[in-house]
């Protein structure tokens, strides 16, 4: 029954990241990616993450993809039409690509999994202990996990600081006509030649 | 679902993303998303093997990755805002003023 | 005393260059004579003093020592080399009197006298050196000298010409000579001469490995050897420098070109002597090429119009004339020609230049004539000189050609009979173009410019002393010593210095030649006294005719054959084109062009292309990257 | 308690960004300074425990001696920087306390990528460096070169993130953990290496390699380093490039040493390529950041070619090369930031031309060090290569050697013509004279040491085989 | 005896004076102060020097004079200087050749006059440094370094096409020597020493000293330079200011002949015999070849320039001969064509000073404007030739005997270069000094002044010095080099 379900939740995962790729309207396209990251949330859970599968639709749907999504309209993105150089490269893309997969499948295929040694953490024991996945993963993450979780921290302050010190601007963020400047303005600032 | 499961699913959305990546002719935006999609694929590994494997790590592997996801993509959109504000476009064809 | 004859020129030398403007020219030019003057003093001195205290070899120091290669700055003293050093010294000593009148007027007189004692110098070290190596040095110096000489009017571009080409001249024959040199230490192991000679023996029948070829040593070196002394003898091929060599001032052609510098081939071959004996090959080309030599330089010399042209190729011819007896192993005849034909060569040059010096430099004999009693002493030298070239009785000459024909009648060489006609058509040869030399510069009417006639006038006594005092030793010489050269005492004599042949000297002493071949040049020279007086007195109209019918003869000999030309268009042409070539073609388009240049352009072209690899376009560079990815992996998973 | 440099620089970092609104006029200059001042602490904290070793953290981080010493190079790297950034004339839009911060933070993932003992911890500290960095490049906002060059590197960088991650989520799928402990044991008991494995370490190989710019994953290197402001440039060549040497070694000795047969081969196309690409590049360049980044690649391309052999002496000559390296890259950009004519900064070759006439001693600096780089003894580049070379024969790479020595020979040719625009060109308009003296004097010592390496490099050899020591005690 | 450490104090002292012509302070192209230190220093080392040949034990085939640092960490890398009979005229040869350009330098004004001082105080340095390496490393350091300089002073103060010349000069030879510097690695690897006294007790499996004998030669050939790898050689000739085309011709190709003997010959008898064929061929071919060349040429540095290939085409027949009489000869030959060479563009300079042209069919007559001037070129041509009496003949002579001893169609053919050396120089002496006054001089007697008088009758000294009394030279190698040959395998070509 899982197995039926991951086949058919895949097949809806590549298809719909496939579209997002290739779809002309980037609003499609963001709103595919929503898609396939729903159907990825599924086979989370198929695998018995639950945590990960929920964050994974909180974060990504709630946040990243409304942000892209976001940003999308406000940037005023059109359609754009496919150029001549998308189906001049696309043929030695697809080839490329299939290549890679190719060779991806071919060392995945007949893999014999080493078990590595135990020291791992069992969620079969974690059960057992009757610990929920999202219990287990949180009584990993402030212990033994404590330190990567500090810098996680750090990282998202830099990525506050970070798009803060990029997006405000007193002076350049706002783009409004300054008549002074455009008198001022000469040939030779605006034509180059190069 | 064995492991091999995961990672046909995890490479082919992986090879989609990258071929998002290079083969787009739109815009920047498209690429993020290509990326987002290329760290899930990353993830569905990690998941799946912390299934075949009976391991907790790789969920909690799989947690990190969606901060640094989260991250990137806050910065890579900020970055991408004051490239527009420049370019006034953030087609990809616009960026190509360094070059040689 | 020796040290003294040898170095004495070297300082009058250093005299003359480092006190020029110094010190008056007139003490400069004292001083120079007075050096030479007791420089000959000291030779004879120390010929007296061989007599003395028999042979001498004087080590000053180590030059080259290497491996077993070992080479002293040594100067050897015996008969050979004292009569020679004598005679370099007195020849030598008459023309820097001569030159004191001749160069008066010449503001580099003194540096002219300098050079003059530097070539004394040279030629002296020749002669007397102990070993190969230090001749080569003298020989080299000599070269040099001559060159600097040639070349001393350097404002006239003929002089460098010449000057050039006789350097260049000499230089192919010095490669012989070098390559000579190699194969004597080679084979003998030393390049001292005493040595060697006293080694010849043992040698005799060794082979070297010449181009991969089993070549008789000895035949290799000598025939080397020979190419060397041909360049300096200017004969027949490497001559084309001699004639040229005119152009130098008047006693340096008496002094170089006639009485010492050009023997100095014959010189080093009766040095020689006992390796050629060992190789009758080489003996054969000796005589042959003497015998052209003779030939070729007499004819041509009938038909030049430059009275010291003239005289030039007589002096080839009898070079050759030395060649010859020397090809037919006379080596004492041949050194006696060597001697007698310097002072009467000296003398004649000396002669002519003081004809020119009073035609007001004029050299063109056909633009002289009737002039002799004009000049009465220059005239008398210059026909002293003259006869004794001809070989007429009882002068220098006529005992020293002569013996040579005779010795030539007498060997056993395989070309005894072609080497002697030709030698007996040389004396006719000879006798033409130096009568028609007399008749065309003293006799006749005068055909110069009237101003030139009324300048006419006898040198001064500076410069008629020495021709006088040459024009004696000129008639006597021959007459005094010809007994030393030939004939059954000799071998008492010389055979320490050179190999003598007892059988022919002593068949020549018992009178084995007969008698008409005794007479025979004799008749030759009358004969063609006679022609030439005939055609010129009286029947010139028909020798007009003549001229006219052998226009092509005449014009074929009076441009020397035309073998400058002929090295012109074979060797010197190709030359130029060929470094052109070389230059142009492969240093500059191939080797540079495919090399450094070549390189360079290929690597900038590979970074154009690298550069155009980087096109700012992020999707190429995310291919790239996509590349190199599957590049590993697929690497990985087929290759390794 | 002996993380205490990084912790103490990521707390520092955080308590001068809270200071930050309390300051008003010139609050970038106090806030440079008081990094500085941090900056030397921690230093000082690093070198006192520099032979200490220990794997802390539940495996973590780990401490040793090999960590130590690439840190304090990181921060003597640092310090340098902020020195520059101090003493140059930065344009306005780097005036900014903000810039300082980042710049710290930056180092501190520098420093947590070299202690990491865990794939997972080597991602974090990876990617709190490259955040921080993309916002550096594109820092400079009056500059529409600053903004694209850093979108190219943003993506390109997440693009080695993905990679990264796809690499180690192979391995951990294989090994069960990604601790380097785990794995080198696991790697141990192995009979055949299964070839997930490699194709694993390939993706993380070349997510480095993106990192370090190695060809064929060098593309991104020129652009950015043109666009971004010069100081950040600065930065860019030299410290991040030593924080992926650190992991790159760390990762390919310890946990991977027993494949050494698979990595050797990839990285020798790895440096091949660089050295090519790296030398071709540069000839037809008129910028010289650009000409620079190409340089880099040159040297990056030798310097692994030390790392082929995975041996003690070659590690120990990487760290001494890394050490010249970034002194002479150090110089060059120090006289880059102050290429100014008419107080606007330049960086074309051009305005190189007749340097010498106005600036005999600045001019006589640069060319030291340029011949330094082209590896023209007895300068220290020359040291370096030798050493570097010196591996590489012992381990019979001849062909190696020999497109190693070619191509520096290419690469001398870019070198060398500008030393000959420097000298021998007539110049155009003059640059302004280098303003500070400080500058003039740090590029003089810059100088001073790549002249005279050549009389003391027992000393650099001497402790940089200390301190690999380390790396191999583990083991 | 008390042991001086003689090489170490050589090689810093011309580094000592660079301090203080940096210390002065003047800007001006006369730069008078800066010339001072210079002379002073170029000359107190050049004296220094002679400490060599006064104290040297003619009898010791090793090196003495032995001096050695440690450098890197271990024993086996030291940094050693030392001096054998093979090295230590060069070393005399240098200090002489850098003292003789000073005092040309002394009369003139040039842009940046300071730089150009200290250039040449620099190279002294790493001179003597080439020549008095012990070890390898070492050896290879000074042996690049000199390439700094040397760039400098043809970019700088060279002709016009300066810069394409520096840049051949540099990337050619930088070239060359790198790949020596694999083979010096690997020596260093295969035997744990780079110690050169060392290294002669070893010997290499032939298919090994092959591959080294070639990194060697690319280097060595293209210093020296050997055809086809001489065509820097005109270029930077032409363009190099006078004192840096004495220098490159005087010193920097001895380097090669040195190199050859020091590392082809000794360390790697084998692979040299296994390559005298082929060292022949080059050799003949860059005397004949090069010879022809000459004698077309328009521009008399350029002509000089090819006859010092032609000329050191004979190094090498020398060399590789491997005799005493060959090695003798090449060294000899090198000496004396670093002095006549240098004699010879010293002149040219002193011309070029006066005319500002090197073009041949500029002048004519010169000898009537020039008397004294001419003659001492004329002696240096004659020396060029190799005119017996002068160091050039010996040095021919002893070659072209050692070759002819192995390989007599070899040593025929490169005989020949003796008459075209003879036309070419003379021809050059003809065209410019003799026949009438061209007529783009004037009448004004401009004779040599006294610097270069006194320069030009040292060289003339010299030059007749050596070729009279060559054992003056020759006694302190011979020891050196019949170890060579000792160990020098019976060789059939």
């Amino acid at each position: 029954m899982t197995t039926t379900l991951f086949y058919i939740f895949s097949t809806v995962t590549i298809l719909s990241s496939f579209f997002v790729v290739f779809s002309s309207n980037p609003v499609h396209s963001v709103l595919f990616l929503i898609f396939s990251f729903f159907n990825v949330a599924v086979i989370f859970l198929l695998s018995d993450a639950e945590f990960i599968a929920m964050t994974l639709v909180i974060v990504y749907v709630g946040a990243v993809a409304v942000l892209f999504l976001f940003v999308v309209m406000m940037l005023n993105i059109n359609e754009v039409l496919v150029k001549e150089g998308f189906l001049k490269y696309f043929p030695l893309g697809l080839l490329l690509m299939s290549v890679f997969l190719t060779e991806l499948i071919v060392v995945f295929k007949d893999l014999e999994f080493i078990r590595g040694n135990n020291s791992g953490i069992s969620i079969s024991n974690l059960l057992d202990q009757g610990q929920e996945n999202t219990k287990s993963i949180g009584l990993f993450l402030y212990t033994d996990f404590f330190i990567i979780f500090q810098i996680s921290g750090y990282l998202l302050l830099v990525a506050m600081i970070g798009a803060i010190v990029l997006a405000y601007d007193n002076q350049l963020s706002v783009k409004s006509q300054s008549i002074l400047k455009q008198k001022q303005v000469k040939k030779d600032d605006i034509i180059k030649l190069k | 679902m064995t492991s091999a499961n995961y990672l046909i699913l995890s490479s082919i959305i992986f090879s989609i993303g990258f071929l998002g990546i290079f083969i787009n002719r739109k815009n920047i935006i498209s690429i993020l998303m290509s990326i987002e999609l290329m760290l899930l694929a990353t993830n569905i590994n990690f998941v799946g093997f912390s299934n075949t494997l009976d391991d907790l790590f790789g969920q909690i592997f799989a947690l990190f990755v969606l901060v640094v996801a989260a991250a990137e993509a806050a910065i890579g959109l900020a970055i991408l805002t004051i490239f527009f504000k420049k370019s006034g476009s953030i087609s990809i064809d616009t960026i190509n003023k360094l070059k040689g | 005393m020796f040290l003294l004859s040898i170095f004495l020129p070297l300082l009058s030398y250093f005299v003359c260059i480092f006190l020029n403007k110094l010190v008056k020219d007139k003490t400069l030019n004292f001083v120079s004579c007075g050096l030479m003057v007791l420089s000959t003093i000291c030779s004879i001195l120390a010929f007296i003093f061989f007599y003395l205290n028999g042979e001498k070899s004087l080590v000053i120091t180590n030059w080259i020592s290497s491996g077993s290669l070992n080479v002293d700055w040594s100067l050897n003293l015996n008969l050979l080399t004292a009569t020679m050093i004598i005679m370099v010294n007195f020849v030598s000593t008459m023309i820097h009197v001569y030159s004191v009148g001749y160069m008066s007027k010449d503001p580099r007189r003194i540096i002219f006298m300098g050079y003059l004692g530097l070539f004394t110098f040279f030629m002296l070290f020749l002669v007397s050196s102990s070993n190969l190596i230090q001749l080569f040095v003298g020989w080299e110096g000599v070269g040099l000298t001559s060159y600097l000489l040639i070349g001393f009017w350097s404002h006239k571009d003929e002089a460098n010409k010449a000057s050039l080409k006789a350097f260049v001249a000499n230089r192919v024959g010095d490669f012989g000579l070098l390559i000579s040199l190699f194969t004597i230490f080679i084979v003998f192991g030393t390049i001292n001469i005493n040595e060697i000679l006293l080694l010849v023996n043992s040698h005799s029948q060794s082979y070297f490995n010449f181009f991969g070829f089993q070549v008789h040593s000895i035949t290799l070196i000598v025939v080397t050897m020979f190419v060397g002394c041909m360049g300096k003898s200017a004969q027949f091929g490497l001559h084309v420098w001699l004639p040229d060599a005119m152009e130098g001032p008047t006693p340096v052609s008496a002094l170089i070109h006639a009485a010492t510098m050009v023997t100095a081939g014959v010189f080093l071959l009766i040095l020689m002597s006992p390796l050629i004996e060992t190789s009758k090959f080489s003996q054969n080309l000796i005589l042959l090429v003497g015998t052209i030599t003779c030939l070729f330089a007499s004819c041509v010399a009938i038909f030049q119009n430059d009275i010291k042209r003239i005289i030039a190729y007589s002096t080839c011819s009898q070079l050759g004339y030395m060649f010859m007896a020397i090809g037919v192993s006379a080596y004492s005849v041949a050194y006696f020609h060597l001697l007698s034909h310097a002072f009467f060569k000296a003398l004649l040059f000396l002669g002519a230049g003081s004809v020119i010096h009073s035609m007001s430099d004029e050299q063109d004999i056909k633009k002289m004539g009737g002039i002799y009693n004009r000049i009465p002493l220059t005239y008398t030298s210059v026909l002293i000189g003259s006869l004794a070239l001809m070989g007429l009785p009882f002068l220098s000459g006529y005992f020293s050609k002569d013996l040579i024909l005779e010795f030539i009648y007498l060997s056993d060489s395989d070309f005894k009979i072609f080497a002697f006609g030709i030698g007996i058509f040389g004396v006719f040869l000879t006798s033409l173009y130096s009568s028609r030399l007399l008749i065309r510069v003293f006799h006749g009417e005068n055909n110069s410019d009237e101003k030139v006639y009324a300048h006419i006038h006898e040198s001064p006594m500076i410069m008629l002393v020495p021709v006088v005092i040459l024009a004696f030793f000129s008639i006597f010489f021959g007459m005094i010593f010809h007994n030393f050269f030939a004939g059954p005492s000799i071998e008492t004599i010389w055979s320490k210095f050179m190999f003598v042949d007892s059988e022919i000297h002593q068949a020549y002493s018992i009178g084995s030649v007969p008698k008409l071949i005794k007479k025979l040049p004799l008749i030759m020279i009358f004969f063609s006294v006679t022609v030439v007086l005939l055609f010129y007195f009286k029947f010139s109209r028909t020798m007009q005719m003549l001229k006219e019918k052998l226009r092509f003869f005449v014009k074929f000999f009076h441009n020397k054959c035309y073998i400058d030309e002929l090295y012109e268009i074979i060797i010197i042409k190709p030359s130029y084109y060929l470094g052109r070539g070389f230059w142009k073609s492969i240093d500059n388009d191939l080797i540079d062009n495919l090399g450094p240049n070549g390189i360079s352009r290929f690597v900038s072209s590979l970074g154009i292309k690298v550069s155009k690899l980087q096109s700012g376009y992020l999707y190429h560079y995310v291919l790239s990257v996509v590349i190199g990815l599957t590049l590993f992996i697929s690497i990985y998973i087929y290759i390794f | 308690m002996f993380v205490i440099p990084e912790i103490f620089l990521a707390i520092c970092a955080v308590v001068i960004l809270f200071i930050t609104p309390f300051l008003k006029k010139n609050s970038y200059l106090t806030i440079s300074y008081l990094s500085l001042l941090v900056i030397l602490l921690s230093q000082f904290l690093i070198l006192k425990d520099i032979f200490y070793s220990e794997i802390i953290f539940n495996g973590f981080f780990i401490v040793d001696s090999f960590g130590s010493f690439l840190k304090s190079l990181i921060l003597i790297g640092a310090g340098l920087i902020f020195y520059f950034y101090l003493t140059v004339n930065n344009p306005k839009s780097l005036k900014r306390p903000e810039f300082a911060i980042i710049l710290l933070i930056s180092i501190v993932g520098m420093l947590l990528m070299i202690s990491s003992n865990d794939l997972l911890s080597l991602f974090m500290s990876m990617e709190l460096q490259s955040l921080s960095l993309y916002i550096l490049v594109s820092f400079s906002r009056d500059d529409f070169t600053s903004s694209e060059a850093g979108v190219k590197y943003f993506i390109i960088g997440s693009l080695s993130t993905c990679i990264f991650l796809f690499g180690t989520s192979l391995v951990y799928g294989l090994v069960g953990s990604t601790s380097f402990n785990e794995i080198s044991v696991f790697m141990s008991n192995l009979y055949s290496t299964p070839t997930m494995l490699i194709v694993g370490l390939i993706f993380i190989l070349v997510s480095l390699s993106l990192k370090i710019s190695a060809a064929p994953f060098h593309m991104w290197t020129p652009d950015v380093y043109q666009g971004a402001p010069s100081i950040i440039t600065t930065l860019l060549s030299t410290l991040p490039k030593i924080a992926a040497f650190g992991v790159l070694i760390r990762l390919l000795v310890y946990p991977f040493g027993e494949i050494i047969v698979d990595w050797g081969k990839i990285l020798i196309i790895l440096s091949i390529s660089s050295m090519l690409i790296g030398s071709l590049g540069a000839l037809r360049q008129t910028d010289l950041k650009r000409l620079m980044a190409y340089s880099t690649i040159n040297h990056i391309g030798f310097i692994l070619m030390g790392l082929i052999p995975g041996s003690e002496d070659g590690i120990t000559s990487i760290c001494i090369y890394l050490i010249f390296y970034i002194t002479m890259n150090l110089g060059i950009f120090l006289f880059i930031l102050n290429m100014q004519r008419d107080q606007v900064s330049v960086t074309s070759i051009k305005d190189l031309s007749g340097l010498y006439r106005s600036q005999p001693l600045t001019a006589g600096c640069i060319s030291v060090i340029l011949f330094s780089m082209a590896g023209i003894p007895p300068m220290a580049g020359f040291i370096g290569k030798l050493i570097i070379l010196n591996i590489v024969i012992d381990n019979n790479l001849f062909f190696l050697a020999v497109i190693a020595v070619i191509t520096s020979v290419i690469a001398a040719f870019y070198y060398i013509r500008l030393i000959k625009s420097i000298f021998f060109d007539d110049p155009l308009e003059e640059l302004d004279n280098i303003g500070s003296d400080h500058s003039k004097y740090m590029l003089c010592g810059f100088a001073f040491f790549n002249l005279t390496v050549v009389f003391y490099p027992q000393f650099f050899l001497n402790l940089c085989a200390s301190v690999t020591l380390s790396l191999f005690a583990v083991k | 005896m008390i042991s001086l450490p003689i090489l170490p104090i050589l090689i810093a002292l011309p580094l000592i004076g660079l301090v203080f012509i940096f210390l002065s302070s003047e800007n001006d192209e006369k730069a008078e102060q800066s010339k001072k230190s210079a002379l002073w220093t170029s000359t107190s080392n050049f004296f220094l020097s002679l400490y060599l040949p006064i104290n040297f034990d003619k009898s010791i085939p090793h090196f003495q004079f032995v001096n050695s640092f440690s450098w890197f960490n271990n024993d086996s890398l030291r940094f050693s200087l030392g001096v054998d009979g093979l090295s230590m005229p060069f070393i005399v040869l240098s200090t002489f050749l850098i003292l003789a350009c000073i005092i040309f330098i002394l009369p003139q004004a040039k842009k940046n006059m300071k730089m150009y001082l200290a250039s040449f105080l620099v190279l002294e340095s790493f001179l003597i440094g080439t020549f008095s390496a012990l070890d390898l490393f070492s050896f290879y350091i000074f042996f690049e370094s000199i390439l700094i300089p040397m760039y400098l002073i043809i970019g700088f103060w060279g002709g016009e096409r300066r810069v394409y010349s520096a840049y051949k000069f540099f990337l050619y030879t930088l070239l060359g020597s790198v790949l020596m510097l694999i083979a010096i690695i690997f020596l260093y690897q295969e035997f744990g020493t780079i110690s050169i006294p060392k290294l002669l007790d070893y010997t290499l499996p032939f298919y090994i000293q092959i591959w080294l004998w070639i990194a060697f030669f690319s280097s060595f050939a293209i210093k020296i330079p050997m055809w086809p790898f001489h065509t820097w050689l005109p270029d930077a000739h032409v363009e190099a200011p006078t004192e840096g085309s004495v220098i490159l011709a005087g010193i920097l190709l001895k380097l090669g002949g040195y190199g050859f003997i020091r590392f082809n010959l000794s360390i790697l008898p084998d692979a040299s015999i296994f390559f005298t064929p082929f060292i022949y061929f080059l050799s003949i071919v860059a005397i004949i070849y090069t010879s022809y060349i000459a004698l077309v040429q328009e521009d008399m540095k350029k002509l000089i320039a090819y006859s010092s290939v032609a000329h050191m085409g004979f190094v090498t027949l020398g060399i590789f001969s491997a005799n005493i009489q060959g090695l003798h000869g090449a060294i000899i030959q090198m000496i004396s064509h670093g002095i006549i060479s240098a004699a010879l563009f010293f002149s040219i300079g002193s011309i070029y000073n006066r005319y500002k042209t090197k073009r041949i069919d500029f002048f004519g007559g010169l000898n009537l404007k020039l008397p004294k001037f001419s003659v001492v070129f004329l002696i240096f041509t004659l020396g060029s030739i190799g005119l017996p009496g002068t160091s050039g003949f010996v040095g021919e002579y002893l070659t072209l005997l050692a070759v002819y001893s192995k390989n007599t169609i070899v040593a025929f053919i490169s005989t020949i270069g003796v008459i075209l050396s003879a036309s070419y120089m003379l021809k050059l002496y003809k065209r410019v000094f003799l026949g009438g006054l061209s007529k783009n001089l004037d009448n004004k007697n401009d004779d040599i002044n006294i610097y270069e008088l006194c320069l030009y009758i040292v060289l003339v000294l010299l030059i007749f010095i050596i070729g009279v009394k060559p054992g003056l030279i020759l006694s302190y190698t011979t020891s050196s080099l019949e170890r060579i040959i000792q160990l020098y395998p019976i060789s059939i070509f």
